[in-house]
């Protein structure tokens, strides 16, 4: 009996950056793009709905304490290579040979510090009969998981998530890409490890079936799949990495739907009346990073100027076509309680900008501007016109072209400014404000900016089980990044695109996840 | 043997014949109305100053003189006209009736192509051999010419020959088409005389064989002399003065055929001082009113720059195209 | 009196390969073998022989244009050098070359007048005007009229390319002048031009000439001793007239005997040589000359003979000669 | 014999060296893979742990003899992107490319040629002047413009072929020709420039005297003669087969080893940046052995200048 | 058979001509004056000069500011596409004018490629004539680093520049002026080796004349026409590679503009903004043909036996 859902075709413009499949070692949104059709957590998001949390691999949660969250696992769920999902598979996933190696948690009255994994002490601990992990996968996992200290199996269906220090995060953090569950078995026989980054076996919608990196990913319909049997029979990924491969291809017909629409391309798709974009705000926020390490920029005064100055509605409502919108600073509405609704960036304000700029005695002098080339969506016209901007206050700003973000980062020469952006990947300030511009963060380890009472106030943030403290010390490191000590300005929300056959019915996510599942995907005819 | 001029039986039969070459920025006429027979069987010698259109009359002959040139006369091949044929139309006259042997050939012939293919592309043409019978009819064509160890050369590229058998690789591959006519241009100055010997025996050889026509030039007036029955003197892109050969050699009317033959040095009599003519060869462009010999002539007078001369007989088969002669 | 001009022994080997492929073996072809020949300053000797004997070898020798394989070549008693030094340079101001295809020599793309003074330019001699007034003035003592200076070889005749070339080389003066078939390709007439002007320079200036063609006539008509070459080697040597009017070696015989006059007298049977001279790179032992000689003796076949004296300034190398 | 290919091969290798050391020392000095290929966004413990698992962090020194001590034991390392081996995912990517890229150079000297012989014949005549001006513009339309007009008409406004990606014969039209419309421009503007300076040699006069129609003597006593000059071009696209189609590559979204390459160097991953310089100079050297061969076979003359240098 | 009388015809014929050529006609000299400088030739000759003119004044023509942004005016068509008068050639994606860009571009993208083409060209045929005059190893040398330079992607040759000098115009362009040289390399080499076998270079050798003088004076002229050919093809490449490039961070980065950056930023809106990627598509193509056919005209005029 032939199978006749249809195949669902998809452009994008890259699968997979780093050529694996595991969420753990592939960072990038591409990846968070087809990830979620493989993998199923324990915990999901409502992605097309309000982000908030939704019983996924587990039926139901509560906490048992401030470091621990008891899950009841639904029972049935069959991963892609039929084995039933016990506790021992989610213990397995979050134990040594799939994400931690030899890391340990950081317990408390440990200071946050750089964690340092070593290589060999990880090779030593999967040694045997399991898969050695490359190293960078014990770092990133500690990452998301810096102090989960085991997960308890309680029994078939019952598993404990057990903490060293309070956490009020963990239910985010078990919903993050990152903590899907795979299975056990089909981990120990893989090959190698670069096999199974291929094809990992996992309880999503689809299995996969071919992944040729830079070329193609084909997922097939994995029809046991708790949340019902996915409406096609086939979803296929094809790489485009020219913008106009992917609007020709989809204007031709050989995709159903194209990823990775650049706005200005809106109007060549929407003109022909079988296609249209849908798409808008993503998580992630674009925005200007500073290096208060610069002879100018070390003046806030200056930093604050640059933040005024840039008109960021004539940015939104020009270059992407008004899709997209300026966000009340690095924050989501997705945070719930710790959501600042009063909390803006710096207004549009150039007599102000240029005031900034005459009282901290600025003379002119250049200030680099480093710019890779489109990384983000309109990157360089963005940068373009943010210099022009500046220099209306008052503010000689170099737009530097580089290569790669080791150039963006050279200390050999004076750094100044840089294009950065940021995801909340849980609902949870921790997730962004914390990670990427704690002392842990990017920022700061890049030495770019760093802030005592900032720094102590992260800390706080993330031990604190308080919600209303918490909510205070995030405000207070709002104010502190963003007005009085800036380390970043935020531009605006990033946007996400994606051109489709109009007679397909499906919703597009602000997670980048495009969720062909059965819930969110109805194929038209038959 | 029949007088020039009538052409009435003549294998060969031009007139009128006129090239110019425009260089870009001007028409240089080169040739200024040639008129020649040659009959069947026939061995005609031309002699001139060099750059006088010798080799440019038999090259528009055939037309092969290339786009920049302007060709007008007529031309009858046994009463056949070529004139009005254009490009590959010629192409079936051209080494099957009248083939013609270059002046240089290490540069005629193909330096990339064994000798062997560059005669049997001929016999290919001409004789409808292919394969095994062309080469061994190349072979004998070479044999013919007296190439020694024949069949070796047949493999040979022209470089890995001495100038003398290239050029008798050319008189063979001009032979290979049987031709009714062979015009021979200089056939012999790059070689030495016991070769030239060699050469122009195998070429009286063949006529005999073959009564094959011959038009031989060659600034060797003791080669034409021995070769030829009538001889044609050019200049100037003119003929001048026709004859018997003996009859020219002896009794010269023309000057300029006097200057040539006063100008010879002699290897039996002791060294005198050569007598040139005196003078310059005139340029194509800027040619002399009348006689173009006028400003060098010994015997000029007032009238010749008046108009050219036209060719007069002035005795059996002897014209001359000059206002004194036979006066 | 000392000869301008001593060339000692000299020869020049070549390899050549016998198969096509560029590794196949090679072997040594003698284009010259053993020359010696003497030029007293002022005088000329002619230089005949067979086409490929190895007459513009011998020349380009001489001027030290091409190394030696063996052998030296003496000028004013002083060695030639072949290795492009000062000294080379030097010597370029006193002996030239005139070449035997003029259009191959001349530079396309050059007018003629700038051709002929460039030896002036190279030897950085006077100004661009004295450059320029000496080429005009030379070019017109070999006849070229002055219309004729602005325009390229192409555009000449092939006897005007000829004196260009003969300007060329004679415009710094030199007292060696190598002319390897300075007329071959021109008419009577202009041949006979040529020729003069060579003997009046050699009046005026007591030039020395290496005069090499394949026309008898003329090199008799210029030079006071003749040398013919066969295959890399003197066969016979002697004062012009003598020997032309009595040729001694067979193959100068067979050469003389072969002229064509327009006036020959029909008595003098013409010697018509059979067959090739053999590839110069598969000599056998023994007189090159044997395998076309019509009195080839068994001898030789196997022994190569010396040039000796035959009579009083008259010099052949021939068995036949030998024992006469 | 031997001392001829023992020669050859020693500068092919001396090439070879001299370009992966090259490319060794600047890939290594001109960017992280560790930053590269994890996103910018991953921990800097996990770049650490990256580079220490790699040996990114000994000494240049110490790098350069691993890697050549590794290849010279025929390992040609493994991707830092995929841990793969370097030389298996190339040799993946290779016959996507070769199935355009040979084609296309088919097309390139059936095209080229004849058009520049039939420029020169036609010398300065409204044709010349037409098949050259294509020829500049050929060259000079930018391979993705093409490219992507091409699409425009072909895909998307007729709908005859498919606009990318590499699923069939058809998918392979359009990349084909614009590969090849460049390339054809070029052979043809150096074919027609030795052609003229051919078709004034005596020997050309020659082959028209012994009665060959004008186009044999084009075909078989010009066209020869010509074919140093490009043969020497030809040589220089035979090296470009293997790495030479990016633009066409990324504009059709064709899986090939050009885009392998550009990857693999914007993200620093040496192994395979290697590998595949192994194999592109490995074809040019070859390919310019060939020209210096052909060389000598075609013209004969050649051989014995070689000989006499020697 | 038509038989012409030989004399009274041809007599009256030598007549009526003048001596000597006929002076020409004025049509004649027209058409004489066409065929030395044809029409294209002209044309191409003139739009060189424009552009040159264009790449001086630039600064004078541009009605804008090249980096001048109006992001209301965005992607506004050109006059001939119904736009306004305002920008003659319209805007692009940030309401920059269209030919304020295309001027300063032009002067940029010439300079670059003018100076990196003769600069290729030289290093090339320099190279070329080192291998020819030398042979042994010293061509064996040349020959490896032409087989290196073809094989090595010049994206990696141009990392190498950015790792270790940085990017200035003057660098960028040196940089660029090692692209294509082994191509003319090969070509000079082949060709000198053959004209070193010929006569005239041997002639001129022989007299006395440094190698400098020999290569520089005679042998150069002589192999130019096929460099010609290289040279005019390196030109437009020269041009398309610095859009490249500028991706990598090297060469004409903004906000200053370029053709070939203009053409690789335009590239995404060939279809809702053709303007952007068209116009200095044509102007490249068209001062290419221009250098080409000028090339060409001038290979033409240097062989005097064509002419
Ligand atoms: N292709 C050409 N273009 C222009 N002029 C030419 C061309 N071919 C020949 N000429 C000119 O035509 C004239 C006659 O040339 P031709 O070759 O017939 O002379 P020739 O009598 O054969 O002389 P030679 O004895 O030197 O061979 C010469 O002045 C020559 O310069
Ligand atoms: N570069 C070379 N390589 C190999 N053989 C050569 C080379 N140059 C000349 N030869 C050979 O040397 C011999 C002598 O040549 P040379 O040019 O001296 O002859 P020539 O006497 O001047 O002949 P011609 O009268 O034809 O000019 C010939 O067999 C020739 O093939
Ligand atoms: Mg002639
Ligand atoms: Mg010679």
């Amino acid at each position: 009996q032939t199978d006749s859902r249809p195949v669902l075709r998809i452009a994008v413009q890259q699968v997979t950056n780093t050529g694996s499949l595991i969420p753990l070692r592939e960072r990038s949104n591409v990846g968070s793009r087809s990830f979620p059709m493989i993998y199923a957590g324990l915990i999901e998001i409502d992605r097309q709905g309000n982000l908030s949390l939704k019983p996924g691999l587990a039926t139901s949660w509560k906490r048992i304490d401030e470091r621990t969250v008891e899950l009841k696992l639904r029972k049935g769920v069959k991963f892609h290579n039929g084995d039933e999902m016990t506790a021992e598979d989610v213990a397995f996933t979050f134990g040594p040979e799939y994400m931690f190696a030899a890391t340990e948690p950081r317990r408390a009255g440990q200071k946050a510090v750089t964690i340092k994994t070593d290589a060999s002490a990880a090779g030593a601990q999967t040694a045997g009969k399991a898969l050695a992990l490359p190293p960078e996968v014990p770092a990133i996992a500690r990452r998301l998981w810096p102090s989960l200290e085991q997960v308890k199996v309680i029994d078939k269906h019952t598993v404990r998530f057990v903490n060293a220090v309070p956490d009020v995060t963990m239910e985010g953090r078990i919903a993050r890409s990152g903590s899907e569950i795979i299975s056990r078995r089909a981990f120990l026989a893989a090959k190698d490890w670069a096999s199974w980054s291929r094809s990992p076996v996992a309880a999503g919608p689809f299995k996969v079936k071919e992944l040729r990196p830079d070329n193609l990913l084909v997922l097939v319909a994995h029809d046991a799949y708790y949340g019902g049997k996915p409406p096609v029979r086939e979803v296929r990924y094809q790489v485009v990495p020219e913008v106009s491969g992917r609007v020709n291809g989809l204007l031709s017909g050989e995709y159903d739907f194209v990823a990775d629409v650049p706005p200005d391309q809106i109007k060549t798709i929407e003109a022909n009346p079988k296609f249209e974009v849908v798409g808008g705000p993503a998580l992630n926020h674009r925005l200007i990073a500073f290096d208060k390490h610069h002879p100018q920029l070390a003046d806030p005064r200056i930093r604050l100027a640059l933040a005024h100055a840039i008109d960021r509605d004539a940015i939104v409502s020009t270059l992407w076509a008004a899709r997209t919108s300026v966000p009340a600073g690095l924050q989501w509405e997705y945070y719930g309680p710790m959501f600042h609704k009063d909390w803006s960036v710096p207004r549009y304000d150039p007599q102000l900008a240029a005031r900034l700029v005459r009282e901290a005695g600025y003379k002119g002098e250049p200030i680099p501007y480093r710019v890779l080339n489109n990384y983000y969506t309109n990157q360089v016209q963005t940068a373009q016109i943010l210099v022009e901007m500046w220099r209306a206050v008052g503010l000689n700003i170099q737009l530097q072209m580089k290569e790669n973000w080791q150039q963006i980062f050279d200390q050999g020469a004076p750094r100044g400014i840089r294009d950065w952006s940021n995801s909340s990947p849980f609902n949870d300030p921790v997730s962004s404000i914390v990670d990427q511009h704690g002392a842990n963060g990017q920022q700061q380890q890049m030495g770019e900016w760093s802030n005592s009472e900032f720094n102590t106030l992260a800390t706080l943030l993330e031990n604190a089980t308080d919600m209303s403290n918490r909510s205070r010390v995030f405000r207070r490191m709002l104010e502190i990044a963003e007005r009085q000590d800036p380390a970043y300005t935020v531009l605006h929300r990033s946007a996400q695109f994606y051109g489709k056959r109009k007679d397909i019915d499906w919703k597009w996510s602000p997670t980048f996840a495009m969720d062909f599942s059965a819930d969110n995907l109805r194929m038209p005819g038959k | 043997m029949n007088t020039p001029h009538n052409g009435a039986d003549a294998l060969v039969s031009i007139r009128n014949l006129r090239v110019a070459f425009d260089d870009g920025k001007a028409k240089v006429p080169v040739l200024h109305g040639i008129d020649l027979d040659i009959d069947p069987g026939e061995a005609l010698g031309i002699v001139g100053e060099s750059g006088c259109g010798k080799s440019v009359t038999w090259l528009a002959v055939l037309g092969l003189l290339g786009a920049r040139a302007q060709v007008s006369g007529t031309v009858y091949l046994r009463a056949e006209p070529l004139h009005t044929l254009r490009g590959d139309q010629l192409a079936p006259i051209r080494g099957k009736r009248i083939a013609m042997i270059f002046q240089d050939p290490s540069c005629a012939l193909n330096p990339v192509q064994r000798i062997g293919r560059q005669l049997t592309e001929a016999l290919t043409l001409h004789r409808a051999l292919r394969g095994a019978p062309a080469r061994a009819e190349a072979l004998r064509l070479l044999d013919r010419v007296h190439i020694p160890d024949a069949r070796q050369r047949l493999d040979a590229y022209p470089h890995e020959l001495s100038g003398g058998m290239n050029q008798r690789v050319m008189i063979a591959m001009a032979l290979a088409g049987e031709p009714e006519l062979l015009v021979a241009d200089e056939p012999t100055t790059a070689l030495d005389t016991t070769i030239q010997a060699q050469i122009l025996a195998l070429l009286a050889e063949i006529r005999q064989d073959s009564a094959m026509a011959l038009v031989l030039i060659s600034h060797d007036l003791g080669v034409i002399a021995d070769m030829c029955d009538r001889v044609l003197v050019m200049y100037a892109g003119r003929v001048v003065e026709q004859a018997r050969s003996q009859r020219l050699f002896q009794h010269p009317q023309h000057p300029y055929t006097q200057g040539l033959l006063g100008a010879l040095p002699d290897l039996h009599r002791a060294p005198e001082r050569l007598v040139p003519i005196a003078g310059n060869v005139p340029e194509p462009a800027h040619m002399p009113r009348g006689c173009s010999f006028g400003p060098r002539c010994r015997q000029f007078q007032p009238g010749c720059e008046l108009h050219a001369p036209v060719q007069r007989q002035i005795g059996v088969q002897h014209h001359v195209a000059c206002h004194r002669a036979g006066a | 009196m000392s000869a301008l001009l001593d060339i000692r022994e000299l020869s020049r080997h070549y390899p050549v390969r016998n198969s096509p492929w560029p590794w196949g073996k090679s072997v040594s072809l003698r284009a010259v073998d053993g020359v010696s020949l003497r030029l007293p300053a002022g005088k000329t000797l002619g230089l005949v022989g067979e086409s490929g004997c190895g007459k513009s070898t011998t020349a380009r020798m001489v001027l030290g244009l091409l190394p030696a394989s063996g052998g030296q070549v003496l000028f004013e008693g002083q060695p030639v050098p072949s290795v492009r030094g000062p000294r080379w340079r030097a010597l370029r101001q006193r002996m030239q070359m005139v070449y035997q295809n003029p259009l191959d020599a001349l530079d396309r793309r050059l007018r003629v007048q700038d051709q002929v003074a460039e030896p002036l330019t190279i030897f950085r001699q006077g100004s661009m005007a004295e450059r320029n007034e000496r080429a005009r003035a030379m070019m017109a003592s070999v006849g070229l009229t002055p219309h004729l200076m602005t325009r390229y070889p192409h555009e000449l005749s092939g006897g005007q390319r000829q004196r260009v070339v003969l300007a060329r080389a004679l415009i710094l003066g030199p007292s060696l002048l190598v002319c390897d078939e300075p007329v071959s390709a021109l008419d009577m007439s202009i041949q006979a031009q040529v020729i003069n002007l060579l003997q009046d320079i050699q009046e005026r200036r007591q030039v020395a000439y290496l005069f090499i063609s394949h026309d008898l006539k003329v090199v008799r008509q210029v030079s006071h001793e003749v040398a013919v070459m066969y295959l890399g080697r003197i066969v016979e040597q002697g004062a012009a007239e003598d020997l032309f009017r009595r040729p001694a070696h067979p193959y100068t015989q067979a050469l003389v005997s072969a002229v064509p006059s327009p006036w020959r007298s029909a008595g003098l049977p013409r010697i018509v040589l059979q067959g090739d001279p053999p590839r110069p790179g598969a000599l056998s032992a023994g007189c090159a000359f044997h395998s076309r000689c019509a009195q080839a003796m068994p001898s030789c076949r196997v022994v190569r003979p010396e040039l000796q004296p035959i009579a009083p300034g008259r010099t052949a190398a021939c068995h036949l000669l030998a024992r006469a | 014999m031997s001392s001829y290919i023992v020669a050859r091969l020693l500068r092919a290798l001396v090439t070879v060296f001299l370009v992966l050391s090259f490319a060794f020392v600047i890939l290594r000095l001109s960017g992280d893979p560790a930053l590269l290929i994890m996103s910018p966004d991953v921990p800097p413990e996990a770049i650490e742990a990256f580079r220490r698992s790699w040996g990114l962090d000994a000494s240049l020194w110490q790098q350069y003899l691993g890697f050549f001590r590794n290849l010279l034991q025929g390992q040609f390392g493994y991707s830092m992107r995929d841990r793969s081996p370097a030389m298996a995912l190339v040799m993946q990517h290779l016959p996507a490319t070769l199935a355009i890229t040979l084609p296309a150079f088919a097309l390139k000297l059936a095209l080229g040629i004849p058009a520049g012989m039939f420029a020169a014949l036609h010398r300065n005549s409204a044709i010349d002047r037409c098949v050259m001006g294509l020829a500049v513009a050929g060259h000079t339309i930018p391979g993705f413009v093409l490219g992507l007009v091409l699409v425009l008409v072909f895909a998307v406004g007729l709908g005859w072929l498919p606009s990318g990606g590499n699923a069939g014969w058809q998918h392979a039209i359009l990349p084909v020709l614009t590969l090849s419309l460049g390339g054809a421009a070029v052979l043809a503007r150096f074919t027609r420039s030795a052609m003229l300076e051919v078709m004034g040699q005596a020997y050309i006069r020659t082959a028209l005297a012994k009665g060959l129609l004008w186009r044999a003597v084009v075909l078989r006593h010009a066209l020869p003669n010509a074919a140093i000059a490009t043969v020497t071009i030809v040589g220089f696209m035979v090296g470009s087969l293997v790495a030479g189609a990016v633009v066409v590559e990324s504009v059709f979204s064709w899986p090939g080893v050009g885009r392998l390459l550009v990857t693999a160097v914007a993200n620093r991953d040496l192994a395979v940046v290697q590998s595949l310089l192994l194999l592109v100079a490995a074809t040019m050297v070859t390919a310019n052995l060939i020209v210096d061969a052909l060389y000598g076979w075609i013209d004969p003359r050649l051989r014995r200048s070689s000989a006499a240098k020697a | 058979m038509k038989v012409i009388p030989f004399s009274a015809q041809a007599q009256a014929q030598a007549q009526a001509r003048t001596p000597g050529s006929a002076p020409s006609s004025r049509p004649e000299r027209l058409r004489r004056l066409l065929r030395s400088y044809p029409p294209l030739v002209l044309l191409c000759g003139l739009w060189t000069l424009a552009i040159l003119g264009v790449a001086l004044l630039a600064g004078e023509l541009a009605p804008y500011a090249h980096s001048q942004i109006d992001l209301q005016a965005r992607l506004s068509p050109p006059i001939f596409m119904g736009g306004s008068a305002s920008h003659w050639l319209g805007t692009d994606e940030l309401g920059r004018d269209v030919l304020s860009r295309l001027l300063a571009s032009i002067r940029i993208s010439l300079l670059v490629a003018f100076i990196s083409t003769i600069l290729s060209a030289t290093l090339g045929v320099f190279l070329g004539f080192l291998a020819a005059h030398f042979r042994g190893w010293v061509e064996q040398l040349i020959l490896i680093l032409v087989d290196f330079q073809a094989s090595m992607p010049f994206m990696i040759i141009a990392l190498a520049v950015l790792a270790f000098l940085g990017n200035t115009l003057p660098l960028f362009i040196a940089l660029m002026g090692l692209y294509g040289w082994e191509r003319a390399t090969r070509i000079t080499r082949g060709l000198t080796i053959a004209a070193n076998e010929q006569g005239y270079a041997a002639a001129v050798a022989d007299i006395g004349a440094s190698p400098m003088r020999v290569y520089l004076v005679h042998v150069l002229p002589n192999i130019a026409s096929t460099l010609i050919v290289s040279v005019t093809l390196t030109f437009p490449e020269v041009i398309l590679l610095e859009s490249g490039l500028s991706f990598l961070g090297l060469g004409v980065q903004p906000p200053m503009t370029s053709l070939g950056n203009m053409v690789g930023y335009g590239r995404e809106y060939l279809q809702t903004a053709p303007w952007l990627l068209l116009i200095p598509s044509a102007v490249i193509v068209l001062t290419s043909f221009s250098v080409s056919t000028l090339g060409d005209w001038l290979r033409d005029r240097l062989d005097p036996t064509l002419r």
